[in-house]
């Protein structure tokens, strides 16, 4: 198998897709002639033209209806968000138009679009931009949400929120473009709604998605040389949540820390630690506890950026905590 | 010069605009009358006085090809797109017969097929969707033109501008409609506009403005038609201001103390439907008991429509699931 | 002691603290000429003229920043938002300046500001209009959000949020307008971060804020019929949390049921039933429960908009089912 | 023509706008340098070239009652604001000595007591909260204006075109500045707007646009002292277009292929500083020597503040639970 980045993976998903249907395009600010502030979208103008790969001026909430428009009219458009933070000037578009159409219109008007670009924080970027937005999107019924962790997750789950009816929040990450792994020449699709066992354990149940990931891989090894067996779920798709696998892990292992990058008050971390707790109720042994980023802005300076996000430390600590071996 | 102006239209042509406007007057009065009977609920903004600006654009527009978007003011413009009064009524009753199933009520409504595209409740919030739909046609290469209506109030929603923006500057046919029935809500849009002439309102895009009376269906229909043609000759986006009036309150609940009675009256001296009945009376079109006819045969619709709503079923109550995703 | 409305409640904190201090002022929507669309702001017009009372155009994001910008220079603006779904397009302005200004700026630029509206359901609005929003400004750090459930709430609430030197997000409740309560004539302050026990019980923690509080002393005295002691929290400041008082009622009870009105993913409602959960860990009985609304946008239809929110019945069932009466 | 310009300036006036911009160039070319040594990270957005820009337009104001406010690429601003070149590269090292404790970095700069009001990071969202603080000098009847500033891209955000309407329906003492440096990051501005000559950009609202040669310093004073000296008399909202190019790429990580080296070179031959020097030498307000004395002083002021920065301490971990509330 070809191993590759995460910009390259996604920046095949937009390839293939663009080629299998001509009503899938690309628009943004500088996804053509600059190739996409991170470069996702390499070579894509030469191949498929200002027609369909669009720079868009900097006009996030009009862009953003555009985009809703062309889809309801029949496109399959992609919409760079050149960092998810932006997306924050177009929240009532995705609330009230993308998210609502379908309904509101007794199910006439479909909304097939995708809203993508890096979400969480990057370094030195200070508050304004170092934000994991998912929350948001995750709470209004009517959005999918997915967050890849690898380079063949990005590339199958892209290509899978493209082909999707629905509008699609897909969550990237600026630290993980650079990211490699592996990704087989044949084509294929990661469905909505089924997350990933990335390690087998017995005694514990970390779950994450994006970026995280890593860490909570990272921890599993160091608990290893403990004697803690983690047991590692990289969720992919925040929403539909895959329920049933985080349970049955839980039901096994009798205990769960999540790790969200996002702030916890009303998190996706937060929700899944609720979820966890009511329906695993009688198999815990330990309290469920969520290791998130501390609930502050993003201060800028590198040690401090560090010390408000979850780290290796903070989970194995709160691994221990709840295995009571510490 | 009127009955110059009436002189160029059929007679079929005339009836035809007359027969739409009066539909909505007394679809509008039995809503009213309903609402009054709670069997309507919340929000129920009625176009009664505003006849001529949806006749007269939407009797100049192509719907084969043409599509029409504008905000929560929709009953007019849905029963100038040609939607059944029975599917209408049927959702102000929130029966699962109703155009958006009962899920959408006034604020709501919607038919693809007659490439209506609603009835949107958030203030400017259309206008980028609308301009997206004509993105799909400029992408697409197709001939359509959009018609996207909005009130007085949503000029200042920026939204508006970046629409306006993108849309120059990709050359897209859309036609922007400023209905101007001189308030939102309670204020004088004169309070709230640094401008009173909303011409100039395309001038930082190069797009030029134009205006006209929305008391006359002709001068709406002849306006219009031009700016259609024009847009479908040079594909490049237009903005025209109807200056209209509406004789009832903001919705159903407010006493409109900001205006003058004698302001109303004046402009019920002018009002569409007797200009258009005097036009044709004069020019030998109809005759009293011909008018007298019609609306009774119109009035009629309006009683069906009620009796089908009446007796349409309630969506069930696990409809409440459905057309979350498509 | 008076018995006033929440709207008079609210009228009276807004006179007597622009009374008070002449830095604060009234900005929005209708709020001037018009008293305010739901006509909280009745009077303050004429006693306090048009420069502290202000109406603007419809421009959310505009206006919103501009009372950001206001704050910092030395006022103290209480801006309304006409509903909080509105708010939607001034989130970026929530987000990155109102919640970060002090913050970026090293403690330097202070933003004491309100934000206030009807927040959550009403009645007949559809999917764009029933909306509520507290997760989304709870989520975010640097705000402060309260949501008061009667008249004497809502009256020392505001006033403490007005005189609070950090931007407040104030949650009111269309339907909650006209509910009467007692009022104390003598100048009162509710602060922030107390939640308050309307009910003592031994069985069972309900807890909620806002509009659901009512169902919940409702859902007790059903309850204490059938034998069930039900102690009832009013969270009232949902940022900061009172864990104190929450995690001591619920080691009494041994049981907790949550209601919120938003939709359950990534929720207040959610987040305090995973802070509950692995806080009272070793003292719960039973799964805590979250009674929310469906996760799905609000249809129009009356039958189908009860079914979508939190009823006594839902919070009854609950609850038995918790106590293991079901 | 130029001479004649400049003897309307003492030798003084001339000398403070000569070391204010080189002391900017100092400044940018060290923190450049810095950058290369991983003493800053993340963006660093200079604002060489764009010098006469920032120094001609702050001259020309009155700090004591005037209030400044920028985008991200603040650092010229800072410096012609009076903000000393110690804590601002203090800030770019993240010590807690800077001028925002480290928590800032290059987009936040912030000095309240010099009325510099930041260092915003999302492209258009200061405008309105600039827009609030002229508000407030409105409301408090003082004689402050406010000069907001923004680059090309800028002025595509709807905040933009919603505040200019209510700058002008509340006539409010604020100049907006767009400093047209031609790219909004990669992007040519001619590729985005509608229009090329951004004075008609306030057509909308009534007011007037003026442009200006940004490459002079002397012709940006003139322009922004006669706006500023009308806005105080009038008390009416200004637009201007300062014709500015930067000389370096957007941020740091930006090789700027988007552009010729000609077009490049061609600007440098008009270098504000060389401008000025040239006009001052002709006139025999300075000599070479006395030049290179002052480059030599400035030079050294930047070596002192890398200093200071260098031994300066990192805010303590604990401090990122500070300033999230006042
Ligand atoms: C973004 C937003 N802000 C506020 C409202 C509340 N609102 C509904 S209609 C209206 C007035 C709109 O007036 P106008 O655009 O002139 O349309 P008209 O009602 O006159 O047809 C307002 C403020 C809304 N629906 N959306
Ligand atoms: C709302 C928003 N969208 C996108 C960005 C990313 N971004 C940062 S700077 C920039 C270009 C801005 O160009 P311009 O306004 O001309 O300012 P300049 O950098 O030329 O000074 C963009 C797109 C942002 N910071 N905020
Ligand atoms: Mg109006
Ligand atoms: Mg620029």
């Amino acid at each position: 198998m070809a191993v590759i980045t995460v910009r390259e993976a996604l920046r095949q998903a937009l390839e293939e897709e663009m080629d299998r249907d001509e009503n899938v395009i690309l628009m943004g600010e500088e996804v053509a002639e600059y190739s996409g502030a991170y470069k996702v979208s390499v070579n894509l103008l030469d191949k498929f033209g200002p027609e369909r790969v669009i720079d868009t001026p900097i006009s996030e909430e009009g862009f953003t209806g555009i985009g809703i428009g062309a889809a309801i009219a029949g496109m399959r458009p992609v919409v760079e968000w050149m960092t998810i933070n932006f997306s924050l000037q177009a929240i009532d578009q995705i609330y009230n138009n993308a998210a609502k159409l379908l309904y509101m219109s007794g199910g006439q008007l479909k909304v097939p679009i995708v809203f993508r670009g890096p979400n969480g924080p990057a370094e030195y970027l200070a508050s304004q931009h170092s934000q994991a937005l998912q929350s948001i999107f995750c709470h209004c019924p009517g959005l999918k949400v997915m967050a890849p962790s690898s380079a063949y997750d990005a590339k199958g789950m892209l290509k899978a929120a493209i082909r999707d009816d629905n509008p699609v929040i897909f969550l990237e990450s600026e630290l993980m473009y650079s990211w490699k792994g592996e990704v087989p020449d044949r084509e294929y699709l990661i469905p909505f709604g089924e997350a990933d066992i990335k390690r087998n354990g017995s005694d514990v149940t970390l779950i994450s998605f994006s970026k995280p990931v890593k860490l909570l891989l990272d921890a599993a090894v160091e608990l290893a040389k403990e004697g803690i067996s983690a047991e590692v779920i990289d969720l992919r798709t925040l929403k539909p949540l895959d329920e049933v696998t985080i349970f049955n892990s839980v039901k096994k292992t009798n205990r769960c820390v999540i790790v969200d990058e996002a702030w916890p008050f009303a998190s996706v971390g937060s929700h899944i630690g609720y979820l966890v707790s009511s329906n695993c109720f009688d198999f815990l042994d330990a309290p469920v506890e969520l290791v998130s980023s501390e609930d502050v802005p993003m201060p800028y300076n590198h040690r401090l950026e560090l010390a408000v996000q979850p780290s290796i430390k903070k989970i194995i600590d709160t691994v221990k905590r709840v295995s009571y071996r510490s | 010069m009127e009955t110059a102006q009436v002189r160029q239209y059929s007679k079929e042509f005339l009836s035809g605009l007359m027969e739409k406007m009066l539909l909505i007057r007394r679809f509008e009065e039995k809503a009213a009358q309903m609402y009054g009977l709670q069997k309507i609920g919340g929000f129920c903004h009625l176009y009664i006085g505003q006849e001529a600006s949806g006749v007269g654009s939407i009797s100049a527009a192509d719907l084969s090809r043409d599509f029409i978007l504008t905000a929560y003011r929709d009953h007019g413009i849905a029963l100038a797109c040609g939607m059944k009064p029975g599917h209408l009524m049927a959702e102000l009753f929130a029966k699962a017969s109703g155009c958006s199933k009962g899920k959408g009520g006034s604020m709501h409504f919607f038919d693809s097929s007659l490439h209506f595209l609603g009835g949107n409740g958030i203030v400017g919030a259309h206008i980028p969707v609308a301009t997206g739909v004509a993105f799909k046609i400029h992408l697409k290469k197709e001939s359509g033109v959009v018609l996207c209506f909005f009130g007085d109030g949503a000029i200042h929603q920026g939204s508006f501008h970046e629409s306006l923006n993108m849309a120059q500057i990709w050359k897209l046919p859309i036609l922007y409609i400023c209905e101007n029935n001189q308030y939102g809500m309670g204020t004088d849009f004169r309070r709230v506009s640094a401008v009173t002439d909303f011409t100039v309102m395309g001038n930082s895009y190069g797009i030029k403005g134009k205006q006209t009376n929305g008391m006359d269906v002709l001068e709406v229909y002849n306006v219009v038609s031009g700016e259609i043609d024009r847009i479908r000759r040079e594909s490049t986006p237009g903005f025209l201001e109807i200056r209209t009036y509406r004789y009832k309150g903001h919705s159903m609940s407010d006493p409109a103390k900001y205006r003058t009675r004698d302001e109303l009256e004046a402009y019920r001296e002018q009002d569409p439907l007797l200009l258009l009945k005097t036009k044709m009376l004069n020019d030998g079109h109809i005759t009293e008991e011909q008018f007298e006819a019609l609306d009774a045969r119109i009035k009629k619709l309006c009683d069906d429509a009620v009796k089908f709503a009446d007796k349409s079923d309630e969506p069930a109550l696990q409809s409440i699931y459905d057309d979350v995703f498509a």
